[in-house]
């Protein structure tokens, strides 16, 4: 029998103007793994929420177990049996882990007041049993990128069901936290659940899903086996036009150190810290920083950034101190910074896609040219157009979908030579293709000159486009051999493991 | 001479106007909205106190400053949300109106527009007894309105610290998505800590009507404002708020009490503790932005 | 209603600075108009109201002449006639009757000041004989609970009631505090409350209604206020133990009848009135009153009875 | 139109300004005409006081105008912080700042200046302004402390100290108002159609409304003003000159708020008169966000809550209509504006089926 059926769904938002979900069918078996493939703007979330509850249809029917049904909120999709694993994090930041997966279902005692210690105990059992290890006091915005992920995880998981949809889960998990993401889910399937799975990772859906819906332009185009296709293959039928791109080798040699990092420490960030870390990365070369969350990325990422300063040790760029540079200058031209929080450091999610697109770069216009010249305009189309955003400058920067915001960044930052590029997980939630673009024109920059700072999660992107990788343990840098290396070897040293 | 006793018999009858409408605007800030009525719905429960209970007794009274301006409270939210309304300019406009509708109600329910005085509706002192041990006697010198205000105020903030609601509250002012992904809906959430904000505001309104026994136009004087600055002052948490009322309620009483010592004109005795408060914020947040 | 002839000579606006309901002092000025237009033919009368807030009395009064409708106006408020000299040379042909105010000169202003140092000096004195009736030996102290400064109280009522506590003994002192507004009652209350903690009897609230927190704060500490001009003793029947008063309703009917009679020697002119013609005095039908002691009321008579021959004599041609 | 994709689209779905001052207009209409009915003996005369006589003759459209004008500067100065992402409450104690400030110099400074005394009057208030906005904006600048909670205290802490300036060694020993000396007619702006009140005031308003509004729409430094209210992390990273952005907006603020007590002494008050700010930094709050924010809506905002004023005050003039009515219309209609409901979402509902694919 399907777990769950959608039949002809549309959705339109009037406020862009977009048609999301176009006539789209969808079912969902017992015990099976179904991917949900496409490229940006496709529609994937939009169905998962139609699924979940959280956006009603314009038109279409929602069945579960057979009979039709019409959520009003995600608790009715819940009571039904469905966990929702959101692209965004519909955390709220300020409460604890154990806070937030109660949230709703929150134990009592007499009746009215919240029992705590029974929040905190929920949460660990929980924890526990799906193999977890986030601590169930800690606050949620002091938790690393994939320790939020967790929670989110766990919340679906807690009021245990049928149906799990899971969107884009691992797009900032590392390679260990994927591993018992991946298990947790056979495990569940071999239960007998059916889970949804929405990924731009060809590898990972091939590895775990039965079936493969790909999306285009709010359509479900066809649904295939993993079996009858290869990872060229699944991008091929996700972009039409793409082809399967390989890695890109540097022909340059590497020049003057563009950023150095000498001995920086910075601590009292919990498990996000660094400890003495020591880094050249020189003009025309890739070095690639790989860790698993909560291992000093974020920290290192703030630091390389001039975001914050460290405790000891110092930062330089193009030999000196970066805090020397007044932030105009260190802005136009010095160093373009793609961050890891897009909507909070990359974004200003209030303005138009436009003036984001051109943020950067505002001193670069006469006082006559910005007030009645066209040429902001012609810039703002000029610069979208290079990372393919499509339907225009006017509309607000939040209302485009993840992969797409991700494009307006890079967009802005990647344009113009910069002496140093730092790249915060620049791919999440890019769809294969127009993540070989974005990989591509750094690969490019370096040629161009650029010393190239790749902050990443996803071990793939270190392999593809690294010079030079290293993996950050525990706040410890730790260089690998060669570009290249293998995943094994990244996986261990990732993990601590000594070979 | 100002008696260290009698100033602080004043501050903490101050105290207990002040700490009930700051912590009914903490209840609102908890959900991310800064309820900017505080002001107009103090003088809601101010004269719904009089109102009711000159025509019922003085438990009705109460009970119907807790609710009237519970529910205007309640229903500006609404409004506010329904109607995709700005909840500053909402609260500006019941700052606004509950005056003018104050006034016109008035005339029919007092059969006046002024000052309107029930016999019986002033609070006594059921510990006066008490009063004269030194110091601590300014505990038990106060009226029981103080008293049920401060046990309000407990109320409203155990419900904040201590019940679900507290929680779905912050929830709602960090991220709404936190709210709708728990099944709640975010927006019956803010209703109802916006019904507490008001509630409490009404039990403030009802001590300083009290403390008088009479409806005064525009006894609030400021109370709501000052208010609304403790709970920033006291960094939007329950404590601190507390704490910061308790400052004010000192820092007023003792500027309002200076006249008798000094000669200084009262007005700028009166600034004072504007001035000294905004120093002290200032050195504060230097302080919190260099650790 | 405007033809080029101006605005019919009979119709008298009441313009008052506040709302009538509620406040003595206005109720008499409307009663004092109404009733000097209804004994006229063909005069009519219509009552303004603008609100407590100051600042916006200009704007109300310049729309009340502005509207062409009205060739008196008629008022009652101190800081009147400087909005109504402000105003009236743009709009020559209306003209203004104030009541307690003082500005002479104007050709289109009539000013009446009641004698508010002898109307201080009533209840003054009256305090004086309470607090030395009430503690014999005590240090002689009174007080005064002020909205704020202003003019006639500083110039006027403070000296009067300050005058009438002498006059029982040299050695009263005053005691001063100002509350900052016209209505913050509980604040009057604190004020009071510790006035009357440090040895105070008698408080004369000028506090507008803030002057509701001082009466309850006298009913708590069972002590007494005087009140003046209003009503006083309505507000508590106990603590209120005495009221000064003005005449105005009986000031303003006569003016104004004048005025419509066609007196034009009125305007430009700034009078004062006082005990001596009974437009100030004290009025006795209180509970508070006659529950004070025989031989202080025996007292408090003689002295107005003094006041209207003469001594002391308050008498003052300009202000 | 050049270049409108500059224009921030902030309010995606909700209804443009423009229609929603009509909805404002209409409502007041309609809330106006309700209360006069219900209120009144004399319906017909309350309504006519309400809508005709604001507009019965050219003086009183004039008068109104002029009444607007201070209301719409202290709005434009609630909308250059607001843009900034301060909140800052502190308007009224800025505002009777700036008029104590040029009461006393359009009156000291009379004697040495002439009729120049009214330029010096115009810079003191604009001066007065700025200093009561300087602690708040220091305070922000040097130590982070919020904007919010800085601006209301110094503020009231100065209306006291203002009250009492007024009140004692400044007040005009002549007379019985609370208030400093009148200003000679030569220190004060000319009247330019008199019995009307109608000053210079309204035009150096739309002037600054026009400066502003292009300021925030097509300059650069606008832009990074914007982006910085919305998202100071954002800004910070883009390289803007956030340091100047934490505090410049606030001492702006503060000079539009002097300078809009400023003239109101010099306009139709003559001079400083003890509470004379009455709210007006709260109306202008309102204005501002019934303007949307936008400088280019904000003499229009202005003008109907001149409007609101002067025809409640005309109703209690003309009809038996109490002040309080007028007071509670002005705020059941500010409720009314302040609402955005989104049309697109309406309309959408009633269509259902989407017409056309976006991309
Ligand atoms: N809340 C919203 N309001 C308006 N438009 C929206 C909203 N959410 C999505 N859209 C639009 O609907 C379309 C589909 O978006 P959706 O998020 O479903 O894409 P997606 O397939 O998940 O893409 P990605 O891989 O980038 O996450 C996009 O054009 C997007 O701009
Ligand atoms: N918790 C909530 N639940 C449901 N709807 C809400 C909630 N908060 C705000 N809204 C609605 O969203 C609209 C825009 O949100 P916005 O964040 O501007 O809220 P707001 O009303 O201005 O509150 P505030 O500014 O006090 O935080 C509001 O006008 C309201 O209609
Ligand atoms: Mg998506
Ligand atoms: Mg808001």
């Amino acid at each position: 029998m399907q777990l769950a059926t959608l039949t002809s769904i549309r959705k339109y938002y009037p406020s862009t103007n977009a048609l999301a979900v176009d006539g789209a069918d969808f079912s969902l078996e017992r015990g099976e793994v179904h991917a949900l493939v496409g490229e940006n703007g496709a529609g994937k979330s939009t169905l998962a929420k139609i699924l979940c509850g959280f956006e009603s249809p314009d038109s279409g029917t929602v069945a579960i177990r057979g009979s039709p049904v019409s959520f009003s909120s995600h608790r009715d999709a819940e009571k039904a049996g469905i966990g929702f694993v959101p692209q965004y994090s519909m955390l709220a930041p300020g409460l604890s882990a154990a806070d937030n997966v109660a949230l709703g279902h929150e134990p009592r005692f007499l009746g009215v007041f919240s029992d705590r210690r029974r929040v905190a105990y929920d949460f660990s059992l929980l924890a526990d049993r799906y193999g977890f290890s986030v601590n169930p006091d800690a606050i949620v915005s002091t938790l690393s990128a994939s320790g939020r992920r967790e929670v989110e995880i766990l919340r679906a998981l807690a009021r245990g069901g049928g149906v799990l949809v899971l969107d884009e889960p691992t797009s900032i998990l590392g390679e260990r936290e994927t591993e018992a993401l991946f298990a947790l889910i056979r495990r569940l399937k071999s239960a007998g659940a059916g889970i949804v799975y929405i990924s731009h990772r060809a590898k990972e859906i091939l590895d775990l899903a039965d079936r493969i819906s790909v999306m285009r332009a709010g359509r479900v185009e066809r649904t295939i086996r993993p079996d009858d296709t290869d990872e060229c293959g699944l991008a091929d039928l996700i972009v039409r036009s793409s082809s399967c791109a390989a890695g890109t080798d540097s022909g340059s040699t590497p020049g003057k150190p563009g950023l150095t990092l000498r001995s920086v420490t910075l601590s009292r960030r919990g498990s996000d810290s660094l400890d003495g870390a020591d880094l050249v990365v020189r003009k025309g070369e890739v070095v690639a920083v790989v860790a698993l969350g909560g291992n000093g990325l974020d920290a290192l990422e703030d630091v390389a950034a001039g975001v914050v300063g460290p405790d000891s040790g110092d930062v330089l760029v193009l030999g000196k101190d970066i805090h020397s540079y007044p932030p105009r200058i260190l802005r136009s031209g010095v160093m373009a910074y793609i961050p890891t929080d897009r909507e909070g450091r990359g974004l200003c999610a209030k303005a138009s896609v436009a003036l984001n697109a051109i943020a950067g770069r505002l001193r670069g216009y006469s006082f006559a040219d910005f007030a009645l010249g066209r040429a902001p305009l012609a810039d703002a189309d000029a610069l979208l157009a290079s990372f393919d955003v499509k339907n225009g400058g006017r509309r607000r920067v939040d209302t485009l979908s993840g992969g797409n915001r991700q494009r307006v960044v890079a967009a802005r930052e990647l344009d113009g030579p910069a002496d140093v590029v730092v790249a915060a997980n620049p791919t999440q939630g890019l769809d294969r293709s127009s993540r070989a673009a974005l990989l591509s024109r750094l690969a490019e920059m370096r040629d161009e000159g650029s010393a190239v700072l790749l902050l990443s999660s996803d071990p793939e992107d270190a392999s593809e486009l690294a010079d030079r990788s290293f993996v950050l343990y525990r706040g410890r840098l730790k260089a690998l051999s060669g570009p290249g290396s293998d995943d094994s070897a990244i996986a261990a040293a990732l993990t601590g493991v000594e070979p | 001479m100002i008696h260290l006793s009698a100033l602080l018999l004043d501050a903490i009858a101050f105290l207990a106007v002040l700490a009930p409408a700051a912590i009914g605007g903490l209840a609102t800030e908890y959900a991310g909205s800064l309820n900017i009525a505080l002001e107009g719905l103090m003088l809601a429960g101010a004269f719904s106190y009089m109102a009711f209970g000159a025509a019922f007794g003085t438990v009705a009274g109460f009970i119907a400053a807790m609710l009237v301006p519970s529910a205007i409270a309640y229903v500006s939210d609404l409004f506010s949300r329904k109607a995709n309304a700005d909840s500053f300019v909402v609260g500006l406009g019941v700052n606004m109106l509950v005056p003018a509708a104050a006034s016109m109600l008035s005339k029919y329910v007092f059969g006046s527009k002024g000052v309107a005085a029930v016999a019986g509706l002033q609070s006594g002192r059921p510990f006066a007894g008490a009063a004269s041990i030194p110091v601590v006697g300014a505990l038990f010198g106060q009226r029981s309105s103080d008293y049920l205000a401060f046990g309000v105020a407990i109320m409203v903030a155990l419900v904040l610290a201590r019940t679900p609601l507290g929680t779905r509250a912050k929830a709602a002012g960090m991220n709404r998505d936190a709210l709708t992904m728990a099944g709640i809906d975010s927006g019956g959430v803010r209703g109802a800590v916006y019904a507490l904000s008001g509630l409490a505001c009404g039990i403030s309104g009802a001590a300083l009507a009290s403390s008088v026994g009479a409806w005064v136009p525009n006894m609030s004087a400021g109370r709501g404002w000052i208010a609304l600055v403790a709970v920033y002052l006291g960094g939007k948490r329950l404590g601190g708020t507390f704490a910061a009322s308790a400052l004010f309620a000192l820092l007023l009483s003792l500027a309002t009490r200076a006249q008798a010592i000094t000669e200084a004109p009262a007005e700028l005795l009166l600034s004072l503790p504007y001035f000294l408060t905004a120093v002290v914020v200032v050195l504060g947040s230097s302080r919190s932005k260099r650790k | 209603s405007k033809s080029a002839a101006g605005p019919d000579p009979l119709s008298v606006a009441v313009f008052v600075p506040g709302v009538a309901s509620g406040s003595p002092i206005y109720e008499m000025l409307v009663a004092g108009a109404e009733k000097a237009v209804a004994e006229i033919p063909g005069a009519t009368v219509k009552v303004i109201e603008a609100g407590y807030d100051q600042s916006t009395w200009l704007d109300s009064l310049r729309d009340t002449v502005a509207s062409g409708e009205f060739s008196i106006v008629v008022s009652s408020n101190p800081s009147l006639p400087e909005l109504c000299a402000k105003l009236s040379p743009d709009y020559p042909s209306v003209r203004f009757i104030v009541a307690d105010a003082y500005l002479p000169g104007n050709p289109a202003i009539h000013t009446i000041l009641f004698n508010q140092m002898e109307q201080g000096f009533i209840v003054g004195y009256l305090a004086g004989l309470v607090t030395k009736d009430r503690n014999p030996d005590a240090a002689p102290v009174a007080g005064i609970v002020a909205a704020q400064h202003y003019p006639t109280l500083d110039r006027l009522i403070r000296p009067g009631f300050e005058a009438g506590l002498k006059a029982v003994d040299p050695e009263f002192k005053l005691e001063f505090r100002e509350v900052g507004n016209w209505y913050d009652s509980a604040k009057a209350s604190e004020l009071a409350s510790s006035l009357y903690g440090s040895g105070v009897e008698v408080i004369l609230p000028i506090a507008g209604s803030g002057g509701q927190g001082v009466v309850a704060s006298a009913r708590e500490n069972g002590a007494s206020v005087v009140w003046f001009d209003g009503a006083g003793y309505a507000l508590d029947p106990e603590a209120v133990i005495g009221c000064a008063t003005i005449a105005q309703d009986r000031l303003v009917y006569e003016r104004l009848k004048a005025a419509l009679s066609g007196d034009t020697s009125l305007y430009g002119r700034a009078d004062i009135v006082s005990a001596r013609d009974g437009y100030v005095g004290f009025d006795p039908d209180g509970k508070g009153y006659a529950a004070l002691p025989r031989s202080v009321r025996d007292a408090l008579d003689a002295a107005i009875a003094g006041l209207k021959a003469g001594t002391p004599d308050f008498s003052m041609d300009t202000f | 139109m050049i270049s409108p994709v500059l224009r921030t689209v902030k309010d995606t779905g909700a209804s443009s300004t423009p229609k929603r001052l009509a909805i404002a207009v209409a409502t007041a209409a309609a809330l106006a005409a309700l209360a006069a009915a219900a209120l009144s003996g004399e319906p017909s005369t309350a309504l006519r006081a309400f809508f005709v006589a604001p507009f019965s003759n050219a003086s009183s459209i004039l008068n109104m105008v002029e009444l607007s004008a201070p209301l719409a500067l202290c709005a434009l100065g609630v909308i250059v912080t607001f843009r900034a992402g301060h909140y800052s409450l502190g308007g009224e104690g800025q505002a009777y700042a700036g008029s104590i400030a040029a009461a006393a110099a359009g009156y000291y400074g009379y004697a040495a200046l002439g009729p120049g005394a009214t330029l010096a009057a115009v810079v003191a208030g604009v001066l007065a302004g700025a200093a009561v906005a300087a602690l708040p904006a220091m305070g922000r600048r040097f130590a982070g402390a919020e904007v919010l909670l800085t601006s209301i205290l110094v503020s009231q802490g100065f209306i006291f100290v203002i009250d009492w300036a007024i009140g004692g060694p400044l007040r005009d020993r002549s007379g019985n108002l609370i208030a400093m000396p009148a200003l000679e007619t030569e220190a004060l702006l000319a009247r330019l159609e008199p019995p009307s009140t109608l000053t210079v005031a309204p035009f150096v308003v739309l002037i600054l409304c026009v400066a502003a509004s292009f300021y925030f729409e097509r300059t650069r430094s606008g832009a990074a003003h914007d982006l910085y209210g919305r998202n100071p992390r954002f800004a910070e990273l883009q390289g803007y000159d956030v340091e100047r952005l934490s505090w410049a907006p606030v001492v702006a603020s503060g000079m539009l708020h002097g300078l809009a007590g400023a003239l109101m002494v010099l306009g139709a008050k003559g001079t400083a008169i003890r509470g004379m700010s009455g709210g007006i930094g709260w109306s202008a709050i309102g204005a501002a966000l019934v303007a949307g924010s936008r400088p280019s809506a904000v003499p229009l905002a202005a003008l109907l809550f001149a409007w609101l004023d002067s025809g409640a005050r005309q109703a209690a003039v003309l009809s038996d209509l109490p002040p309080d009515a007028g007071m509670a219309i002005k705020a059941l209609v500010i409720l009314v504006v302040s609402s955005r409901p989104s049309w697109t979402a309406v309309k959408a509902f009633m269509r259902r089926t989407p017409t056309r694919r976006a991309k």
